[in-house]
């Protein structure tokens, strides 16, 4: 098996449901010619052509609608957001129109946006969020966001296959910084399946994207010092596998929710309301949170330092937990 | 206001044109009727429970625009083109049904008003953020283009809608892509309260057209002839691969906003002004004059409507409510997907 | 003190806020010459003239985008959403403009934007939405969502008189079906303080909004069994009353967290992840959320009355819960 | 490409106008050298850490427009007019050292590039989401007009950012309040890597002035007399209350898009063409041959302008970055502002 870096992995995925698929487009800014600002799409162009590579205006409404339109009339597009942040300037036609469409009278609109979201690379307020949280709180979405190459590559595919709107986070941090044995034969990564990266039995650290990588650091690290975290990458946020959270929850009896993303309204309270709902009885300490506080991404280093979680910060969640 | 480039000139008394005629008169009278039974009985009655838009004055719009389409073209109504809907192949005991709330309808009772859509027809209706369907007819006209039968796209907006972003982004990208779409603005004058005066600060939206660049008329929107003359010019440049048109339709809307609203805010003088330039009173002259329908036979043909609109609106009565429990069905499109039992 | 609806209250509220400041004005679709599309600045136009009650073309984010360049210059905007669903159009001004503003370089943002939300009135997909979370999860924002007529002049006088962006939920279910004794003289209500409206033992219902009134039914019906319910009012969601959540927690320990909005990523998320970490000794039992299902929402009335909480929804939990 | 109106007939060889052209090559000088430095040096010294973006070869567009600006007036400069900044007040330290990410710079290490703002002195920087400052230049263009001291609001964006729907309710929404605002699109052809063919679809931007009811023009945006000239006929209209001007100022980017971005997908004999057009040069010449300044005196220009940056980054050098904690602090604006106590 080929070594393949998370951005290649889904570069990879793309072309094949390309050669696989002629209902398959990709469109964005900057994705043609120049092969994406961070060089997703790059050959696809020459190898696909104008009509399936479409370079547009900047304008994220016209291009999410366009791709509705398309997905419509029995297309399956593929927009690129060259970052995640602005995504902010398609909402509209995201949340009312793509999400709401199958439920309101019938037709389905299998369409996925993806580009990169996160922090870790200096962009600042505005090449550095995670708005997930957004789409994970419109019913009628669906929103994944990968940590290895292996799942990128079966996800973006299964997002592709999909029936209905996908929200593809790809975690810019990870682009060129894992590299991975990826099959170069076809395969799909079921979404709303979450994966135990890492068995464990004391604490249950429950994560995605960027973090997962966190934790296992963090997992090795504690390790030496005789404590066992099994870490859950979700892979997919909505719908989430709560069978896996609430099953690494029994196991544990102790968990820490980690994200990236901001705290308030993040994905770690909804994990902490399905599990202190359902595995109530399974908890033998409180549920802790690790994420970023409420703020925008700060530029500086060492303030984007503070404003991450790290390594540090879950050693020291959970060796507070394992005390508990 | 907008220039009235009016264009009776494509009536032939050419026996396909009366046909044509005829047809405008029907949907005319149809749209008007059943409108009026929505807002003045049904809606009165308590038994539309939700918000009530119609089309009364701007009737030619829908009618004239929906007559030029062709097998594999598609249409985006907006929420005062009841007609399109009719034209284009729902049945109007369905769309009866569907301003009922009845599960056995084409939202199942999730939608209401014109919020009604079929893939299969090529309908594609409003969401309620204005202008959020121009993106969308786009998109389904890159599909038409790269098919290469020469169908077009029709999207509807007010021109209250005229103002927001969505229209902007989506006539700029069909006109670098030279998509075939067809911007059909019903300027009916005012957007709930507000007129146009505030709304934009030139003489005729059909300005916007070039300043995309492509063609942009302005024509009587009372006038269903000058409506279906100039969608078809503009099909044919669509047709023919030269891009995208935009056209101002100008009317006055005929009722308030919406059921609730006595559209107060409506100067007497303008109302009275208009009210002489109603769109089907004015075909009906035309037809009259023209001798292609006497006057006996409007008759007949009233009566015909009225009792299509009875029987329609009686078979949705008949139906019922949906249960409630399908409230949580069918968010997402799954491969036994709910929706493909429905009816249409 | 005189009877005044909900919607009568907010009226006051800006009204007096007008006469008190000249710097405050409001800008919106149809709010001028028509009074808004609910009436809440009916009369406004009359006495504060055209330069303070600004109708608009329909377009979001330049309404949203003046009001924030009018409060750099130090004026204090009230936006009028027609509807609080169409806040998706101005959605970027919101969350990348006006809530980062301060935080980047400094400025004051003092505006609100205001308006209905909320279902219960056949308002269908898009007349009818709670997207409340949406702000909850953006640094920057305050989020307030009164229950009451006194809370809801309060509450409105409290953000105009804000240095930061709020958005100002009105339901519009309670516009005109609740009327109270509310004070015609001036008074805040504090952005981020709780309230507990009643007050049990058994169970701690939190939630805001139009379901403070599903609550309070809800108790009294239960009080009949024996059952107790405390029940909080959040009124505000950003800032939230941590302190009040976690000592009516503390108190009943048990806790149902009510909201109208859809469930996944909804506020209910986030007071169980606080509960859970911070108050997790105390619970005596799973923390149970109740809540609308994760669809739009439907417009016929049996749809719309499945998809919402209400009072027997809320009695069942509790009497599941009180058997725990 | 664009149509070019040049405007030297402004020029006169009066004192007022000499002491203008000073100022002009002045802040052209002191713009190229202190982007080349962040670019060239910093930049590929590991110093700036984040995107680099820079204006060479569009620099007479913010020159020209920030130096017709009176007290009291304002500026939504965007991501290429660090020369506004300057012109505005800012100092170059402040400025190097916000780039530096220190602590002591206006926005404390919170953001980078020319994300830097300062309401007393009257700029107001774009945020990322490209055309989002425009409706808040609308925002603070009421504001202007109701304090009636004749006062405008400049916003400058790319011709890219032109297609984004911000853009289109800004101008439509200045046009309708007769808000004295000018819109100056710097052309500089491309977004990124997409030339203006796949970007809008009329020979001149221009035209959309007109869409809305205010003036359009477009002017050669290599020529700061002309882009100054055109500024001032849209302030003297605003001033006057008669509404907003668009303007838009043709160049080429003779940069890639960041520093990053070798502009392979920009025509070698696009760049040579335009290269002979240097904003800067052109002015050097004019003023030469118009005998305003001697070829000595402009050398000693750029030793002073070379100094003064060597100055302003060893200033910034010298501050520490922020520490890590002040992360969280001042996400609310509180009575006891944390930014209260910030340097500008
Ligand atoms: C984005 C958005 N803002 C506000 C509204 C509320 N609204 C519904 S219809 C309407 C007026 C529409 O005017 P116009 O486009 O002229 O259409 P008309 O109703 O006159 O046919 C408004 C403001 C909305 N539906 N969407
Ligand atoms: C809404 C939005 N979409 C995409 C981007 C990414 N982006 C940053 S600059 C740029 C090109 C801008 O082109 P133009 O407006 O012509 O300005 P220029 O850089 O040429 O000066 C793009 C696509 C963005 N910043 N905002
Ligand atoms: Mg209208
Ligand atoms: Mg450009």
């Amino acid at each position: 098996m080929p070594l393949l870096t998370y951005l290649e992995a889904i570069r990879q995925g793309l072309w094949e449901e390309m050669e696989r698929d002629p209902s398959v487009f990709v469109i964005g800014e900057d994705i043609g010619v120049y092969g994406g600002a961070f060089k997703v799409t790059a050959g696809m162009l020459e190898e696909f052509g104008e009509d399936r590579v479409i370079d547009t205006p900047i304008s994220e409404s016209a291009i999410v609608g366009a791709a509705i339109g398309a997905a419509l009339m029995g297309m399956r597009p593929v927009v690129e957001m060259q970052f995640m942040d602005f995504i902010a300037c398609g909402f509209d036609q995201i949340v009312n129109m793509a999400a709401k469409l199958h439920y309101r009278w019938g037709p389905a609109v299998p369409m996925v946006i993806r580009g990169p979201s996160g922090a870790g690379v200096h962009g600042g307020p505005y090449h550095s969020q995670s708005n997930e949280m957004w789409f994970v709180h419109t019913p009628g979405l669906k929103v994944v966001a990968p940590a290895s190459a292996y799942d990128a590559k079966g996800l973006i595919k299964s997002a592709i296959r999909d029936n209905n709107p996908v929200i593809f986070y790809e975690h810019k941090f990870l682009y060129r910084r894992i590299k991975e044995d990826v099959p170069d034969q076809d395969y799909v990564v079921p979404i709303g399946k979450a994966v135990v990266r890492r068995p464990g039995t004391d604490i249950s650290v429950i994560t995605y994207g960027a973090m997962v990588w966190t934790a296992l650091e963090a997992a090795s690290e504690l390790e030496k010092e005789g404590l066992t975290l099994e870490v859950v990458d979700l892979r997919s946020l909505l719908p989430y596998d709560e069978e896996t959270v609430l099953a690494s929850t029994r196991k544990c009896s102790k968990v820490i929710l980690l994200h990236e993303d901001t705290r308030t309204g993040g994905m770690g309270g909804e994990l902490a309301a399905v599990i202190a709902e359902k595995a109530f009885e399974a908890l033998d300490g409180p549920i802790v949170r690790v994420t970023a506080p409420d703020t925008p991404v700060p530029f500086a280093p060492p303030l984007e330092e503070y404003f991450l979680p790290n390594t540090q910060k879950v050693m020291e969640a959970a060796r507070r937990l394992a005390a508990y | 206001m907008a220039g009235t480039g009016s264009s009776t000139k494509v009536v032939r008394t050419t026996k396909i044109d009366a046909a044509l005629l005829g047809k405008m008169i029907y949907y005319l009278k149809l749209t008007r009727e059943a409108e009026s039974r929505i807002e003045n009985v049904l809606y009165r009655q308590g038994k539309i429970v939700g918000g009530v838009y119609v089309g009364r004055g701007q009737e030619a719009i829908g009618v004239g625009a929906a007559l030029t389409m062709r097998a594999g073209d598609v249409t985006f109504p907006c929420h005062r083109d009841f007609s399109v809907f009719l034209i284009r192949g729902f049945t109007l005991a369905d769309m009866m049904a569907n301003w009922l709330a009845r599960g056995d309808s084409p939202t199942r009772g999730r939608e209401n008003t014109l919020h009604i859509g079929n893939v299969d027809l090529g309908i594609f209706p409003i969401i309620s953020p204005l202008g959020a369907t121009l993106p969308v007819a786009c998109g389904a006209a890159m599909v038409l283009k790269r098919r290469g039968k020469g169908n077009v796209a029709l999207v509807h907006f007010g021109e209250g809608t005229t103002s927001l972003g969505h229209v902007h982004e989506a006539m700029n990208f069909a006109a670098v892509q030279k998509l075939p779409v067809i911007f059909i603005c019903n300027n009916n004058q005012f957007a709930y309260s507000t007129p146009v005066e505030k709304q934009y600060a030139v003489e005729s939206l059909a300005v916007r057209g070039p300043a995309y660049g492509m063609p942009g008329e302005s024509v009587d929107g009372t006038d269903v002839l000058a409506v279906f003359g100039a969608v078809e010019r503009g099909n044919a440049r669509a047709r023919a691969g030269k891009g995208p048109t935009f056209l101002e339709c100008v009317t006055l809307r005929m009722t308030g906003h919406s059921a609730h609203d006595a559209a107060e805010y409506v100067p007497e003088k303008m109302k009275q002004t208009w009210a002489k330039k109603d769109p089907i009173q004015r075909l009906e002259k035309l037809i009259l004059d023209k001798k292609i329908l006497s006057r006996k036979q409007i008759e007949e043909l009233e009566g015909k409507v009225r009792e299509e609109v009875d029987a329609a609106i009686a078979d949705a009565e008949a139906r019922p409510l949906p249960p409630g429990k399908e409230a949580i069905e069918g968010v997402y499109c799954d491969t036994e997907c709910w929706w493909s039992k429905k009816r249409l």
